[in-house]
């Protein structure tokens, strides 16, 4: 049965120093406000998971918590390179970060499969590619069926997901609109979650019986962390703000210019 | 994306139209679409080209990102492949797993679209590091949707900037399939479907050789020459017998998608 | 890209002797209208796929236009047996009909394996239980990263496929609201779908940005049948006539009984 | 489905209430669930009980119904598990897929609830047929959602009408199992769920023994003797030494039960 803690808390009683962490959202919805608090509660030696890591993740990287990277695109959307995860990959700053690497399409089925709480997701992927050579989590299983050799994945387990959404209602139901990504796979998969919301509100106003709601009883913790996708968007409360996309291309371009935004805008920024 | 296309060189058109290498290489892509095909969009610069063959010669294309969004339509060209308005306008947006599992692993694609950093002379794709993986030169984004978009979709179109960087002998990392290393792999492997059938670039149209499927120049764009092509690409390129002159971009193509850029830069000032 | 023929000409084009034939409906939007052209088209040795045969099942197998069954559940819902069913599997009436079957958990998992273009799906399920005995078509898998032997189904993928939905727009697209069942995974699976709805709309008006859309260009045939799920029901629309449900045990408990009412009120009816 | 209840012999309560042994059961079944259980109510007898349990002691119960809705709500008892106002009335709906999917095999679910055509004396259930699969004396409607519940809920609570026809030394087939054939197979199988932790019938009450596993009487319905149980039970029953006498319906239980049934009778007139 969801709570109703405080950012601060939430993250305090979930995230550990060694834990596997998803903080997801599929180029929507993405949990800045979640990862800034990471970052601020000094979280290190992080595995962190992610589809699409962008700038909350080149933020994580570039402040040290990330030993580990499982993805499969980590770009800034629509501008370029991830300048901190590149360091962070190139030449070790701040430190080493192992990368984990996939394709969308195995990580969706992990996602998946996770949720579903298998061991393992079988889907047709990877042909002919160079990924299952970096990648010893690339694995085949036969069809006894027909014969046919399928890619299999570990299921996507973490210790802690962490998504944000439109808003819940006082029983912890969440109401998540519009680009769904992967949100509720991330939730049901994860050994603890946290869902960060722009409101809490006495009807959830879910438009159709078939409106993607997460039970409270499926949630560990809802937060209310209004703007807490900025500045990615949420669908119906606040748009993209494409301009900060761009600006951080410069901002991350060099480490001590990265540091002292960071000091400002989140280390100072509670 | 498209958004952040490069400014080509300004060519002159014979009938007094002026257009850069950029529009060129977004307009002859756009072209390769047959209005009633199903497309995905894959992340890089493809968008453009898919939004501009809707808005003018084909309004009945289907586009798909990898977002979630079927049947998409948006006025101005996204900045990101999950930006707001691609769901707003889709037919219906659905979660990522059953975009991955249904839509595009189902087989219900015609067409994948994608960019790459690097494409080779069979049509391999890279878009995850140049050099080695354990010790880049460069960390590029990496693959997304791209591998199974070039498996799983009835066939590929390519567009990508002409050049010995961007078109090499043979990939760093094959991130997406083509025709594999010697062109002889897609289908030694039982991939069925047809692979890259189009490569567009700021200079010209290639497509693979039928019998060895090297991607072969089978036309060149207006006031393009061959040695331009040759020297700017990675392999000692073949040309087509019947090398053809792309049409030159018409009034109307020009004016739809500098309205599309124009009202694209506004949105996202 | 869809068409729109009439109920004759949709279910003549699709569904031939000897195909495998899937009318779906979790308890609700049971295609009866398409179930009546079938058996009224006098098809024959057909391959009947379906989680919960229920009343216009039992009317095509008492029919004659079934072979085979593949299901998890076969009973009048809230009712009882269902007596065709039980005298073709119990007494050979009107002929023997070979049974494949299932638990929902490993049908549910076939559709969407079905749905996503995989020859199997990969779930736990099983265990313990005297279903693998009669099912040759439950098989192993063991996951390569855990060792954990897992259950192995083949994906449902019949020649044809038909399910019943609330309404579509003029390029086909189709809303399915409240209990969506399989509807969605049956049309992507089958070789050939159908789609009948009650109504054909200008504006889909789809009441959410994820509400459940079977878009044009993956369905074969859109096919107006206003009422087609009665005596079932279509949310929205109209209710289930339980009296119905409660008369069918009665109208199918005797042969001729039950055939002079498909005479009537079928087979005359079109 | 319970909309369906056998009329069971009326009995007198010593407060001058008097019940029948189908609604004395309705209601033990009903105060086993804990107020904040998840709760997947199977095909059968449960879906009164669990209602019953929230529209009285437990308001916040969670109830799952294998037509993909949760938390579900209805006024009035459906006759089938895909009726419209289970929908209506759900937190959300889903997809069958994801019900069986995410939810039941995700591990979310606390309690299933099941009937059962025949129980055997280590909880195994069978829904499927009656004589040999490949030569049935009755052909019975199979297993839908119940071997999955009974292996992937928390724990599994069953109900059901106490007679040597459907108490069984050994199940004809196993639909569902409870602790496998000599009760010892549930865990030599590596079921890690608790499996069948309370029997529910008309005349008692059963648990499972916490060593060997075999179904113990440990609770007499009002007026029930033990011979009246040991002879409607298809095995040498054994009654625990501490064996209780269940609390007789109060007045709230029978109002509330009664007032649904001719709610939901009303309603499916």
């Amino acid at each position: 049965m969801a709570t109703f803690p405080s950012l601060h808390d939430a993250v305090a009683d979930a995230v550990h120093d060694g834990d596997t962490v998803a903080l997801e959202g599929f180029t929507h919805l993405i949990p800045f406000a979640a990862g800034h608090e990471i970052i601020r509660q000094g979280r290190r030696d992080l595995t962190l998971v992610r589809m699409t890591p962008d700038l909350v993740h080149d933020q994580m990287i570039g402040m040290g918590c990330a030993s580990k990277l499982v993805f499969s695109w980590g770009g800034n959307p629509g501008v370029g390179s991830l300048r901190r995860f590149r360091d962070a990959v190139e030449h070790d700053w701040p430190g080493p970060v192992e990368l984990v690497e996939h394709a969308h399409a195995a990580m969706a089925s992990a996602w998946e499969a996770g949720a579903a709480g298998l061991p393992m997701a079988v889907l047709r992927a990877y042909t002919g590619t160079s990924l299952p050579d970096v990648n010893p989590d690339i694995a085949t299983v036969t069809c006894p069926f027909t014969g046919e050799e399928l890619a299999a994945v570990p299921a996507l387990r973490p210790d802690v997901g962490v998504v944000h959404a439109q808003r819940a209602d006082r029983d912890g139901n969440v109401l998540v609109e519009g680009i769904i990504g992967i949100q509720k796979e991330v939730v049901l998969a994860s050994d603890r979650s946290i869902v960060t919301v722009e409101e809490v509100v006495d009807d959830l106003a879910a438009p159709s019986p078939n409106s993607t709601v997460i039970p409270g009883w499926a949630i560990d913790a809802v937060v209310v962390a209004p703007g807490g996708a900025a500045p990615s968007y949420t669908h119906g409360y606040y748009d993209r703000d494409n301009a900060f996309y761009q600006a951080w291309d410069e901002i991350s371009s060099d480490r001590d210019r990265f540091l002292d935004w960071m000091q400002a805008n989140v280390m100072e920024a509670a | 994306m498209s958004a952040q296309q490069a400014d080509g060189d300004d060519t002159s058109g014979g009938d007094g139209l002026d257009w850069t290498t950029s529009e060129m290489m977004t307009i002859a892509a756009s072209r390769a679409l047959d209005p009633d095909d199903v497309c995905f969009v894959g992340i890089g610069a493809p968008s453009a080209a898919c939004n501009l063959a809707r808005l003018t010669r084909a309004p009945d294309l289907t586009l798909i990102y990898e977002s979630g969004t079927l049947g998409t339509r948006p006025e101005v060209l996204p900045l990101s492949i999950g930006d707001g308005e691609l769901s707003e306008t889709a037919v219906t947006t659905v979660s990522v797993p059953e975009m991955f599992r249904y839509w595009l692993q189902g087989g219900h694609v015609d067409v994948g679209f994608l960019g790459a950093a690097q494409l080779d002379r069979y049509g391999n794709i890279n878009t995850t590091v140049i050099g080695d993986w354990d010790d880049p030169k460069v960390r590029l984004p990496g693959a997304g949707g791209a591998p199974e978009i070039a498996s799983q979709c009835g066939k590929v179109f390519v567009t990508l900037a002409h050049s010995t960087r961007s078109m090499v002998e043979q990939v760093d990392f094959t991130t997406s399939l083509g025709f594999g290393p010697t062109g002889t792999e897609r289908a030694a492997l039982g991939v069925m479907t047809a692979g890259p059938a189009l490569v567009v670039t700021d200079l010209a149209i290639l497509e693979p050789d039928p019998d060895d499927h090297e991607l072969v120049v089978t036309a060149l764009h207006p006031g393009v020459t061959r040695d331009q092509v040759a020297a700017a690409t990675g392999w000692a390129v073949r040309f087509a017998d019947d090398l053809a002159t792309s049409p030159p971009p018409t009034a109307e193509e020009l004016q739809v998608l500098r309205d599309l850029h124009a009202r694209t830069e506004a949105a996202h000032a």
